[in-house]
């Protein structure tokens, strides 16, 4: 026995539109699924991805070698009758805004591109009417409304800690991009130590991260402050050694040497990148990987700011800009990490292929930069969150043992290398 | 499987525990004993708990049987249509039906299962309205806990003997017990027009 | 660190050409606010499952820029979906004035707005508005994610409304009166 | 696994403890409940649970109101799965009245009944995805449960509360365009849930969140009352549509997933195997659905069942709901208790979060997937 024939309903919702029901919507999922180059939308979806991707692509060709632009500007300058401190002056005022323009600009881009990433990892859309297609004003609508909101500072706050901790997270962040290499010689500061001096100060942000937490005397952000203090400081040795094979194999602390060492192709066509140095470059990488996802605090390692565990974290009494200041943070390490991810392991500036060496190095150095802060926004929406003790575990168990032996391993490479069969 | 199945169980508990007999009025399809007083439940959980199997406290509830429910309970007094300002008829029958007598006694019921041999044993009570006074039952059935306190919270029958006995569902400010059928909702500040 | 706007009205209309830069001010704030309205992630009844949806994947809220936030300090938009007990008022209360100004309060659902079926129950708070002042209203029990992506929609048309002499600023509203006095608001 | 901070004590060691409210406004306590926990640095050494937030008195309501109202107000208790609140009401009052229900009204109530429990259970799926960090499987649960909330529109023209199940059977009947729309949307669904074990079952990261976390032995199951699938993660196999057949679950053939030692993972996996087990129910229901009317025939129009007392139990999503009525021959119900599941699940939660860590305790509150709405009625 089946079910009787159609049977007429006493005028059930319809989609007052298209006069059909509800349930024969076009966009049923199962539909998506089946044929999705059969609809429109993602056709054209596709076509203007390409056209952004060849548009960029043009620009670069256009402008060329930036450091080329750096001498030039020198010496326009020298020409129009400053006196030589002044035009050092100037100079360094030039690149100080271009840094710190980075590092805003990346945070307006860096927010809207996760929370695009993380919409259609999730099959749904994200912004979408915020100013324009796809809502690509969508941050800077968010960043009016926090400039005008009211600052809240609890009563049970220590009012000086209080305003002091957003301010002691962001400044070290900032000043770490100093010897950031953007391009092939492309830094705002040449330093001979650039590693050693990144690290230093990318480690007194978690100062900052502790005053929040027991500045805003809220038990909840006291609990994600100790959870941070205790999870950043640990992962900090991970990362530090993790680097140290590549320190050795380009043999010194400066990025553009470092840049440098990982010019040329081995066989014609494979890059001497370190990440395909044969064993000691990929447990570098990942190490490296994982210990700065861990530094900025984004899954699987969120504990500090663990939404269902402890409400909102350290920065759950923070409201209005210096709430901001902690987000500026956040995406600030992971846009240094992924610059010195695609420095230290993907020849920052050498291009993969042979052929392509005509697109200027700033291009190549921005695409595996966004190539690595993909990986860190889709980390974010795919693994779940670790435990306090297991996170831990992970690194001191883990993580710092393997990579002094990687250390080990990395020493074994020079020795061949200095004995003439090595990879030169 | 019949849940009526388990006679002997019932047979043994009659036995055991001193004038207790089938219920009158029993729950429709499941064994029902009403028990004469207080001290006997405890013997009787123990021996259901112990020989008989039935480790698994389903429901401790109640009933008070003083008469048809006191409109004053309710904020609009039980007025099924909110717009209309004159009161309408209350749904509520002041006759009671064949076989039902209003009396002041409140009427407790614990539901006792036996997951293995798949069968159930409800236990009966009455007792006086004004003191109600029951032995707690969280010394053999952990879930008795959470389900006794609102059982005080709803009917004010208290249980002696149980650790934490304080109210568990209505707001820390509300007076009397609003299950009751004479209880009448005193307005506080959320209710005024 | 918030930028405080209330004394910047008197300023612009002291100045010639000041009345425009004040109407243009006002729509980029307004506009930044509408784009921008965050909830808090607070559901108490079944309506908070119907909010539940509008977050998911059909009916997305996040092409309105709208993200649930876990703290009251960084939301501004109070979404009481559900049910509005007494035992809970005090603590609805709390939350509405640990929320930075400017704030906004969405009553969802029958219960909220009037305590729904359970008018005459003797534990319910007949309707959100007795104990905190609401903005929009939104019929159904539960209502559809439609209904409630509408009323953010009517909320966002509310702010638009909104003007920086009428206390569009970031100090407390309590200070300055109501934010849209009787009969203007239209 | 005892945990550090309990373990090292003695004179002198005592660490004083913080009182924190995970308060009635939490992002993981699904709905309004107040859990005061005392720390020991990370560590509970006490929790007291509160409830009440979401008291809203319906026992007494329906003691005013004739028994077609009250179906309205049984769906406002566990509103995941509100159909077999409707059913479990309809069943005790059919039980006073001797009422027989035609049998393609008990179709559809198993019908129903099968569907709401797979949404319940997608809607636990994606919040026990956000407690333990996941955000991505909470979008996927909710795209297959919109499939199933279309089917509902499209049958009884409500999305959460359906007041379908009326006394005497069903309020709506559905057409071969209805079952061919359910048989699509089972067929897409197999797939999605070997999706879901490789997303979130079997990631190890989830697996050490939840392995060893909230070890429930089958005598504290059965001791604390517990119900539904967090007495069958302990291993004890009850299931009231095994125990005590009704509405024809009897001709349905379904086995009863349990699990072994009763951790989140195993509460969570129960829950996951249900949903397989639910699809083989509603393919064989839609085979073999009867025709005839929907409703039994001679009720009155308001019904006033004879005086006495009755108690039906069904196997809601989230455990053994039952409704004890009592009856005096009126037109609104002498007196009605609900046996509520989350209500009774939830108590355990005083004695097996004493050494667990802040991270556990969301994780054990997620894996009982409480509903406030039937915790405080």
């Amino acid at each position: 026995m089946t079910a009787p024939e159609k049977q007429v309903f006493p005028g059930p919702v319809l989609n007052h539109h298209s006069g059909k029901l509800l349930i024969g919507t076009r966009y049923w999922p199962t539909e998506i699924w089946r044929r999705p180059w059969s609809l429109p939308r993602y056709r054209a979806g596709a076509l203007w991805l390409v056209g952004i991707i060849l548009g960029i692509a043009a620009i670069g060709f256009g402008i060329g070698e930036l450091a080329v632009w750096g001498e030039k500007i020198l010496v326009w300058l020298g020409r129009c009758g400053l006196p030589a401190p002044a035009v050092a002056w100037v100079w360094v005022l030039i690149k100080l805004c271009c840094v710190i323009g980075v590092i805003v600009a990346n945070g307006l881009w860096a927010v809207w591109w996760e929370r695009k990433i993380s919409a259609h990892i999730q099959s749904r859309m994200g912004p979408m009417y915020a100013g324009g297609f796809h809502g690509w004003a969508q941050t800077i609508f968010d960043t009016i409304k926090l400039l005008l909101k009211e600052d809240v500072t609890p009563a049970a706050a220590d009012q000086a800690m209080h305003l002091l901790a957003p301010i002691v997270a962001i400044a070290p962040c900032i000043i770490a991009f100093a010897p950031v290499l953007f391009g092939n010689e492309l830094a705002a500061a040449k330093l001979d130590m650039g590693v050693l001096y990144i690290f230093a100060f990318a480690s007194i942000s978690v100062i900052g991260v502790v005053m929040a937490g027991w500045a805003s005397g809220n038990k909840y952000s006291l609990l994600g402050g100790l959870r941070a203090a205790a999870q950043i400081v640990s992962y900090e040795l991970p990362r530090g050694f993790s680097i140290v094979p590549v320190l050795m194999f380009a043999g010194s602390l400066d990025l553009a040497v470092i840049d440098r060492a990982q010019a040329g192709y081995w066989m014609g066509c494979i890059p001497r990148w370190f990440v395909f140095y044969p064993v000691v470059g990929q447990i570098a990488f990942l190490f490296f990987l994982i210990a700065s996802v861990a530094e900025t605090n984004r899954t699987p390692f969120d504990i500090p700011e663990a939404e269902s565990e402890l409400v909102a974290g350290f920065h759950t009494e923070f409201s209005g800009m210096k709430w901001s200041m902690f987000f500026l943070m956040e995406y600030g390490y992971v846009l240094l990490s992924s610059f010195l991810l695609a420095v230290f392991f993907l020849g920052g500036g050498a291009s993969p292929l042979p052929w392509l060496v005509g697109i200027p190095s700033w291009i190549w150095m921005l695409s595996k930069a966004m190539l690595m802060m993909f990986v860190f926004l889709w980390f974010r929406w795919t693994f779940p969150r670790l435990r306090v003790d297991q996170l831990m575990d992970f690194n001191w168990k883990f993580l710092l043992p393997w990579s002094f032996a990687n250390i080990g391993l990395a020493g074994v490479l020079v020795y061949l290398h200095l004995r003439g069969w090595g990879l030169r | 499987m019949n849940p009526l199945a388990g006679a002997d169980a019932v047979a043994r508990l009659l036995a055991a525990v001193p004038k207790a007999e089938i219920a009158s009025s029993p729950v429709k399809d499941y064994p029902t004993i009403r028990l004469a007083a207080p001290a006997d439940l405890l013997l009787a959980a123990r021996l259901l708990k112990g020989d008989l199997g039935f480790m698994y406290l389903e429901m401790v509830t109640a009933v008070d049987w003083l008469g048809p429910v006191n409109l004053g309970g309710f904020v609009c007094g039980g007025n099924s249509n909110p717009l209309s300002r004159k009161p309408a008829a209350p749904p509520v029958s002041p006759v009671p039906g064949p076989g039902v007598s209003y009396r002041p006694m409140l009427d407790l019921l614990w539901s006792f299962g036996n997951l293995g041999e798949n069968r159930k044993i409800f236990l009966r009570l009455e007792l006086p309205r004004d003191r109600a006074e029951v032995p707690s039952l969280t010394s053999l059935f952990a879930a008795a806990d959470w389900q006794e306190r609102e059982a005080f919270d709803l009917f004010g029958i208290r249980f002696t003997g149980h650790p934490n006995l304080i109210k568990i569902l209505t707001p820390d400010f509300l007076q009397g017990h609003p299950l009751r059928k004479d209880y009448v909702h005193a307005k506080d500040r959320y209710d005024e027009e | 660190m918030g930028i405080i706007l209330d004394k910047f009205p008197l300023i612009a209309k002291a100045i010639p050409g000041g009345q425009v830069v004040l109407t243009s001010t006002d729509y980029i704030i307004d506009l930044g606010r509408k784009y921008s309205l965050w909830p808090l992630t607070f559901g108490l009844a079944c309506c908070a499952i119907e909010m539940m949806v509008a977050y998911a994947g059909r009916f997305d809220f996040d092409r309105f820029g709208v993200i649930p936030r876990p703290s009251p300090r960084q939301a501004d938009l109070l979404l009481i979906a559900g049910t509005v007990t007494k035992k809970m008022a005090a603590p609805i209360v709390d939350i509405y004035h640990q929320m930075p100004e400017p704030r906004f309060v969405m009553a969802m659902g029958s219960c909220a707005n009037c305590g729904g079926p359970f008018y005459d129950s003797y534990s319910v708070v007949k309707g959100i508005d007795r104990i905190i002042p609401v903005d929009v209203y939104i019929p159904g029990c539960p209502p559809r994610p439609e209904a409630l992506i509408y009323g953010v929609m009517e909320l966002q048309k509310k702010i638009m409304r909104m003007k920086l002499e009428r206390g569009g600023g970031a100090t407390v509203q309590a200070e300055k009166g109501s934010r849209d006095p009787a009969g203007e608001d239209a | 696994m005892k945990s550090e901070a309990l373990i090292v004590t003695g004179p002198g060691l005592e660490m004083d403890t913080m009182f924190v409210n995970l308060g009635p406004q939490h992002p993981s306590t699904h709905g309004v409940l107040r859990l005061g926990l005392t720390l020991a640095g990370e560590v509970i050494t006490k929790a007291f649970p509160d409830i009440g937030y979401l008291h809203r008195g319906t026992e007494k309501l329906m003691e005013a109101r004739n028994y077609h109202q009250c179906v309205i107000l049984t769906d406002r208790w566990d509103y995941c799965s509100a159909m077999p609140n409707n059913l479990a009401f309809c069943l005790s009052a059919e039980k006073l009245m001797a009422v027989a229900i035609p049998p393609r009204a008990q179709a559809l109530r198993v019908i129903m009944c099968e569907l709401n429990r797979i949404a319940s259970h997608l809607i636990f799926l994606g919040t026990y995805g956000i407690d333990i960090g996941a955000f991505t499987p909470f979008l996927y649960a909710f795209r297959e449960r919109e499939m199933i909330l279309d089917l509902y529109e499209k049958c009884c023209g409500a999305r959460l509360t359906y007041n379908y199940i009326r006394l005497g059977g069903v309020a709506a009947d559905i057409d071969s365009d209805w079952v061919a729309k359910c048989r699509e949307f089972l067929e897409y669904f197999k797939p999605r849930l070997d999706e879901y074990d490789t997303l979130l079952s079997f990631n190890p990261i989830f697996l050490a969140r939840t392995q060893e976390v909230g070890l429930i032995p089958k005598e504290a199951a059965v001791g604390w009352g517990l119900s539904g699938p967090n007495l069958r993660g302990s291993g004890v196999s009850y299931d009231v549509r095994k125990s005590e057949p009704y509405c024809g679950y009897e001709a349905y053939d379904f086995d009863v997933p349990v699990g072994t030692h009763g951790s989140c993972w195993d509460r969570y996996f129960c829950r996951v195997q249900e949903m397989r087990q639910s699809v083989r129910i509603l393919e064989a229901a839609l085979t073999k659905l009867p025709s005839g009317e929907l409703m039994a025939k001679g009720l009155a129009k308001v019904p006033r069942p004879p005086a006495g007392e009755a108690y039906a139990h069904v196997e809601a999503s989230r455990g053994d709901l039952g409704i004890y009525l009592v009856s005096d021959g009126g037109v609104a119900p002498y007196r009605i208790h609900v046996r509520a599941p989350c209500f009774i699940n939830l108590a355990i939660l005083q004695e097996i979060l004493i050494g667990k860590k802040v991270a556990d305790v969301i994780a054990v509150l997620g894996s009982f997937d409480i509903v406030l709405g039937e915790v405080d009625r």
